[in-house]
């Protein structure tokens, strides 16, 4: 393939332009000493039916989560994503163009993203949202770093029901020694209650929690308070057409995992990360932020605004150095939420909720599995005790066409699986998954090749 | 006809989808609960869901189709904008991500049901390797500031493997922002160099700022003025004389690709941006790529999961066994759908297509000043790369600034180049043209440029009053900035 | 302001692409020959390729985003366009189209490779027939007028079955001009029944016009006025007792679906358009689908294959084996990919929401009907069902034709509805809203109708000179036709 | 699924503006004895979620031709649809707009095909195209009809090498009495010479024939002009960057299936047909043209012209009773020939033609079968004689993951198949399928289940 589009003729005339005689001309003032001096050690070009015969090949040699039925969770989720979402939000002005620095040219994705931003204030009980950071974990981060930065402190309470690979990020960042995560023990499956000292910059709580528990977080939320930190919620963003908003719960700053919001699962990237906060912490907010404004002939129009914030202006003083974000995932999100509106939002949550229990009883009562934390509340997604290796029982599972997890170790040693379960699942699904955890236990563990892969098609009749 | 607004007619703005609700009317459509409901826990219940919109689907497509009409991207017309390397994605890049094979595989699959995703980032990391100079890659970061700040953390962490913490991080004074603000971020301090009279890093000030406390240099060649650094290997010497880390911001890498490596200059980490270099789409802002590579003596430190190949049994795994990895910067793999397209670009163009990047995008920025010089002169003598920094300094005496010829251009047509970046050149115009712009849009664009040129003379009010032809015309910012209005 | 054009700025118009060509530019990318080259035989050597345009796959973007955005869709807005049903369309029935299952089936595949195709087209015929109240279902139809022509070549057969040719086929001078083409493609003669001041069928017309001569009447009720014809059992009676046949132009069947079926009304042939009663995607123009139904009697002579089911083998199949078929129609199975969409559609909808087609229809007509009459007064006086025939008689005074109308609906951001169709109401104005338009888009366009109205008396020189917004302005049309320029 | 916005509120409000109370009033003068007065006998809505799910379901139901190397052709042909032809052709404001009747607001879609017929007309080497027809077969129909009208002649001499399906659409058409085709016999597998007498109105040849053979077109052509008949062609758009063009043969009116221009497969459509002739019959041309002119200031615009040809105006006199056409797939093709230029098309052509001969040598070098004219030309399909039924032969071919055909009957009565070979075609793939016909010969047409469906895949190496 080849995307320049110059002639021979081009390059001559454009060439002699500049008063030179060959393309290496351009380069000749370049050291002789850096440069390759050979040819790269890289395949020649490609034809277009090649290349993407090439990744047809690629893609083959996956097995996808239409391939299988997905209960798995762990921080991604196979929630449907309506054909609407990508029809508008991959449009090609938006998906070409750069960030909105001249707003006059750019009305389109700056409206997309100040809607955005209001329906995460709506769906939060939050005030002001950006417009998206990269992922939950790096949003978590800079939550993080707000709060220090609003509290002066550098001690930061993480519960022990957080998922790990937010806490291996939290770790990561502090590195830099801005701030020093400490952790809260975990009771019941769920966050202990915290000594919140006055050297305490923020608490932070994932609610509903990594193994799917509903926390006690207004509780929790109210210790930090009286200590003068601010509350840290990271939140799942389809809980709350049912559950009690972040803001409401008393959290002072939310963030998410954006993926759940008219997203592809896409092998973990590009995702979005969401934030919320309240007013008095605005100017402390990483990233771009949309506001609305007026034309020099009044029409309504919208601007990136309080840029002072930010890298390009504040350089070494900025509140973070984000500068691409995931403004496209934010545009499908808005999509996706604006399809849903507020009765959609609530119906999803209602079958998440009806589902995942449903899965949760029907796997209790034939004894295949136990809960983690039986009787204990939870939304879409709850954690099982294998007695097998759960690494060996999810493979087992997913020989007969069922994805879980992922594993998870549990706070008091024991270990299991994430089973969750979205809108999307059937009863039928389920109970095949029940029979599927069944046999596997019955078998040890031990998976046997049989069916591999199938079990989800073959007696699927919804074409997964 | 000066200042004389436009007079408007057709249909009106759109409004916001707050403002096209209506109780009771949907898009949604789920599933039947096909077991039995279930309450929501205790005390845990939202009294009422929130207040999204209400509108149907119909609503919404028309909605966001008048949006991106109202919306300027590459596939709508020239986009010079500076630093930003906006050239032509390809459809084929577009076709390949979308494959369910890519698109629905869950970041939590056991390694033996990705085999052909782990392959593919497999031949992305051999390929960026062998583009780099460098040993081994991270796919993590999910942007280029991403990578910056990854690359500041492995630079700290292999200092205090040598137990020998240092506290300062050299950046240019012509530094894009994200420099600056990740050096902070990694816990380091900011010590600026300035440029010399040929825009480029003055050595001699490198030299006296150098010493032992100093953990390494950021640096982006060709440089944000769009000069190649001359001196390059005498600066490596000067940081790695005081045992310093060479840190390259790979933003204008397409100015060289193929041709100079990071690593044959010095460089000890290099962080791509896969939208620059290798034409992913930017998508209004995001998402991005960046990708970080790193010389064998650091290859340790880079983020875990590392991925790995077991020969035996020709299988591709996440190795998480490495003791002194910094850690997750991202909460998966990074952007792997963004990583697609861009493996798209590289096995597309190939081993020539990619050494031709370099050359034509040099090409059409040295032909572009050529053509506009004479109205703006550059900011400095030497050879353009692939960008070049003009100044509107002149028309300051017409009352006239870079703002207002970035916003003239828009009525003919164009999008502007950057403007006010870098820093350090007054009224800065920076034109990026990028490698897959035809003659024909370079001489169109030119005379644009040169049409404002004259135009700020006779009649500056045009240029302060532009545009006059968008759907909104220039709009409050300081007003924005007070009365804040961020949702609806 | 009146007639004062607006002032152009932006981008000029697109240029074309041979305009745009540049000798040596190209977009193409093809395998590289991997088997020995081979020499164009003898005496066949083209001396060189056709003149097509050499442009980069950037100025293709570049040159059709732009036409698409000067182009008004259902997506873009409100398309009231009479007799067109410009619903919306889902993009899930897109979606669905699209996956390869269905999109990269080749039509010479063995049946028992595509056995998901057919049962999708079984089903899809089983629904037609309950919708229709016919027997069987023929998909070759690739529109509205090839199913036309299908069905009047069925009732040929049928007759000449019979061993009595008829000569004549009776239609309303309200009808379609697709309807009388037909008839002299089927090799019969138009006879024209008049519509009466209720511009339904002039019964007493229609009895003295039927005798052993006529073939057939074709009709389309509700009627191309909007109106249902009341007196259908009487028609069905005097058009049968003759022993010719009734055939049902089904474009209109979107305003009845699920309450009325033409079976039920005495019809025995019924084509359907998939665009109109099932929302598929007209395309700028096509493509549509035309599938055919017949009652029980005509089955034997649908075009063959005709689609089979294997109950023991529980397989589906085509059926060659026809000798009474009229033959091919279309080259392969129809429009396929259409009919993928229309499955989605009826299947989406299902039972309740296809009966609410009609519904939502007819109510938005009335309301509409009745927000605007008072200007705009019907051609009739009887209840409109999905569409209503208003006229712009009144404007004529001012020097407003209905085209001056439309034009000015234009610069107000809408489209247009049809004019002078049908050809018996002077000065039409043919409204359709559809069933997926909300009442606030009816309340904007009356508004806008009523605005319009004004201005004919007030400013007729502003309908006249309208559209004044738009990428071009009135165009010539003789001048179109004169100098004929069909191609660069 | 429900896509009707309507609130009970507006439902309410809107039937009381009408003075109506119910929705069933609106349709209070319809007759009760025509109306259906029970529920339709049809499933309940399915969600968008279960909607495509079932779809998704029914396509996995079928194989198709990236699960087998394909070298079907006879009529239509698994080129490569470059990923840009319906990134663009398929934009929402093309695809849902109607017949541009109001050209102010359809300059998009009349520009598109103003310039598909330009393309047409390079193509052709002929002077006029229409923006259209359904397919190639009811393209021939209306052909002959201009012939017919042209001459005032009846009488339509058809070659024997003319696609079946063709020969049949037009004996369907014919029933209307406009026109009465009469066959011309085959020699060598081109067309005998015909009679052509003064009652003649056309003669039609198919030209590379539908066995792949190349006609002595020019010489049956003029034989044609003598007779004072239109000279009709039927033609393989692809093949015209290296083989003479319809208009250097001396064909009047050429006619195309328009598939193989970047169109998909699609079992058997959407398609379109492709029509152009000489000036002197444009006013005899069916379906619509655009043309060139400008508006009250002067601007270049494009609007639909010559209407007084068609149907909505001339009525039962029109030149043919098409209206919606196939516009949606002449964008597709006008940027597919954009896309390939002349160079692009050239190697098209000569990429068929080189990989079929190939095709061709090989399968007889190694016996496998026999060509039906060994030596004759031919230029990307071929046909070959089997020793077992065909049919078998094929069956056998795709359990081996290769799809051939379709089976044929030679004008002597031996029986074969097709095969066509295509740009996308790789030398291993051809060797594969070489190998595979091998076996099937020695299994004397017999296939074994053994790797049904795979072999196209596991030897694949190009992710086919
Ligand atoms: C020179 C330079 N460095 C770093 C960045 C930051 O990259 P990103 O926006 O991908 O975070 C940019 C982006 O414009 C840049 O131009
Ligand atoms: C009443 C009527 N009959 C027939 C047709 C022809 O249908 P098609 O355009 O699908 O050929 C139309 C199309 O507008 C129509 O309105």
């Amino acid at each position: 393939m080849r995307f320049a589009p110059h002639t021979d003729e081009d390059t001559r005339e454009m060439l002699a332009a500049c008063g030179l005689s060959s393309v290496e001309d351009l380069f000749a003032h370049v050291p002789p000493a850096v440069r390759l001096g050979r040819d790269l050690d890289l395949p020649p070009a490609l034809s277009e039916p090649d290349l993407l015969a090439d990744l047809r090949a690629l893609a083959g040699r996956n097995r996808h989560a239409d391939d299988f039925v997905c209960f798995a969770g762990g921080g991604a989720y196979d929630h449907y994503v309506p054909a609407v979402v990508w029809a508008l939000a991959g449009r090609s002005e938006f998906a070409t163009s750069y960030t909105p620095y001249q707003p006059e040219l750019s009305q389109g994705v700056l409206q997309a993203l100040f809607e955005y931003q209001s329906m995460v204030c709506d769906l939060t009980g939050l005030e002001v949202s950006n417009a998206s950071l990269y992922d939950g974990p790096t949003a978590l981060v800079e939550a993080v770093r707000m709060a220090c930065a609003a509290t002066g402190r550098r001690r930061v309470l993480v519960s022990g029901t957080l998922d790990p690979r937010y806490l291996e990020v939290l770790r990561t960042y502090a590195a830099g020694g801005a701030f020093e995560p400490v952790s809260v023990p975990v009771e019941e499956g769920v966050t202990a209650v915290p000594e919140v000292g006055e050297e305490v910059a923020a608490l932070v709580l994932q609610h509903p929690n990594f193994f799917g528990n509903l926390e006690p977080a207004a509780e929790r939320f109210a210790l930090a308070a009286r200590a003068g930190a601010r509350a840290v919620q990271v939140f799942d963003p389809l809980s709350l057409g049912v559950l009690t908003s972040p803001g409401e719960l008393g959290a002072d700053i939310a963030v998410a995992e954006g993926q759940p919001l008219g997203n592809h699962l896409s092998y973990g990237g590009p995702y979005l990360g969401v934030l919320a906060a309240r007013a008095r912490d605005v100017r402390r907010m990483p990233g771009r932020i949309v506001g609305e404004t007026v034309d020099v002939e009044g029409r309504r129009g919208y601007v990136l605004t309080l840029q002072a914030r930010e890298q390009h202006i504040r350089r070494e003083r900025a509140t973070s150095n984000i500068c691409t974000n995931q403004t496209l995932m934010a545009v499908a999100a808005a999509v996706y939420l604006a399809w849903l509106g507020p009765e959609g939002l609530a119906e999803v949550g209602r079958l998440c909720l009806a589902k995942a229990r449903y899965a949760a009883e029907r796997l209790t009562e034939v004894g295949a599995v136990e809960l983690a934390w039986p009787g204990a509340p939870f939304f879409k997604e709850f954690a099982v005790v294998t007695e097998a290796e759960p690494r060996a029982v999810r493979d087992a599972l997913l020989e007969r066409g069922f994805l879980v997890g992922p594993p998870v170790e549990l706070p008091d040693g024991r270990r299991g699986l994430l089973v969750s379960v979205t809108e999307r699942r059937t009863r039928d699904e389920v109970d095949r998954l029940v029979k599927a955890f069944e046999e596997v236990a019955a078998a040890g563990g031990k998976g046997s090749r049989a069916g591999r892969g199938r079990g989800g098609r073959r007696a699927g009749g919804r074409g997964r | 006809m000066t200042g004389a607004p436009v007079r408007r007619d057709g249909p009106p703005l759109p409004g916001t989808l707050r403002e096209l609700s209506r109780p009771g009317r949907r898009a949604w459509s789920l599933p039947e609960l096909d077991v039995p409901p279930a309450q929501v826990p205790e005390g845990h219940r939202r009294p009422a869901p929130p207040r999204l919109p209400e509108v149907a689907e119909r609503d919404l497509v028309r909605h966001y189709t008048r949006l991106a009409q109202m919306n300027y991207g590459v596939d709508t017309g020239f986009y010079p904008l500076g630093s930003c390397s906006m050239k032509y994605n390809p459809k084929a890049a577009e076709a390949a991500a979308a494959l369910p094979g890519f698109q629905r595989l869950h970041p939590h699959q056991p390694e033996d049901t990705v085999q052909g995703a782990l392959e593919l980032l497999w031949r992305l990391e051999r390929a960026l390797c062998e583009l780099t100079g460098m040993a081994r890659v991270t796919f993590q970061p999910p942007a280029g500031a991403s990578g910056e700040l990854t690359g500041l953390l492995i630079m700290r962490a292999y200092h205090a493997k040598n137990g020998d913490p240092r506290r300062r991080v050299i950046i240019p004074d012509s530094a894009h922002g994200t420099n600056p603000a990740s050096v902070t971020l990694a816990g380091y301090r900011v010590a600026q160099v300035p440029s010399d009279a040929r825009g480029l890093v003055d050595l001699g000030e490198l030299e006296k700022m150098v010493d032992e406390d100093v953990a390494g240099l950021m640096l982006t060649n060709p440089n944000t003025l769009g000069l190649f650094e001359e001196e390059i290997e005498a600066i490596a010497r000067a940081v790695h004389r005081v045992g310093g880390l060479l840190y390259y911001d790979g933003a204008n890498l397409n100015a060289i690709v193929g041709r100079v490596r990071p690593g044959d200059m010095g460089f000890d980490i290099v962080h791509l941006n896969t939208h620059k270099t290798f034409a992913t789409p930017h998508g209004g802002g995001g998402p991005g790529a960046g990708p970080v590579a790193v010389s064998e003596r650091l290859e340790r430190f880079l983020p875990a999961p590392v991925l790995a190949y077991d020969e035996e049994r020709g299988r591709y795994y996440w190795d998480h066994d490495r003791p002194d990895a910094i850690g997750r910067v991202h909460g998966f793999h990074g952007n792997f759908g963004v990583l697609v397209r861009a493996y798209a670009y590289v096995f597309g163009l190939g081993r020539d297509g990619l050494t031709d990047v370099g050359a034509r995008a040099v090409l059409n920025a040295n032909y572009l000043a050529e053509r506009v010089r004479g109205a703006y002169p550059l900011a400095f003598p030497g050879r353009p790369m692939h960008e070049f920094v003009a100044t509107a300094r002149r028309f300051r005496r017409f009352g006239v600034r870079a703002l207002d010829v970035a916003k003239r251009l828009i009525d003919l047509g164009f999008h502007p180049p950057t403007v006010y970046f870098p820093l350090i050149v007054e009224e800065a115009l920076m034109v990026e043209p990028t490698e897959t712009e035809s003659r024909e849009t370079l001489d169109a664009f030119a005379q644009a440029m040169l049409q404002v040129a004259r135009e700020a003379e006779e009649d500056p009010e045009l240029l302060r009053q532009a545009p006059r032809t968008t759907p909104v015309r220039r709009l409050d910012e300081a007003r924005a900035a007070r009365e804040l209005k961020l949702r609806w």
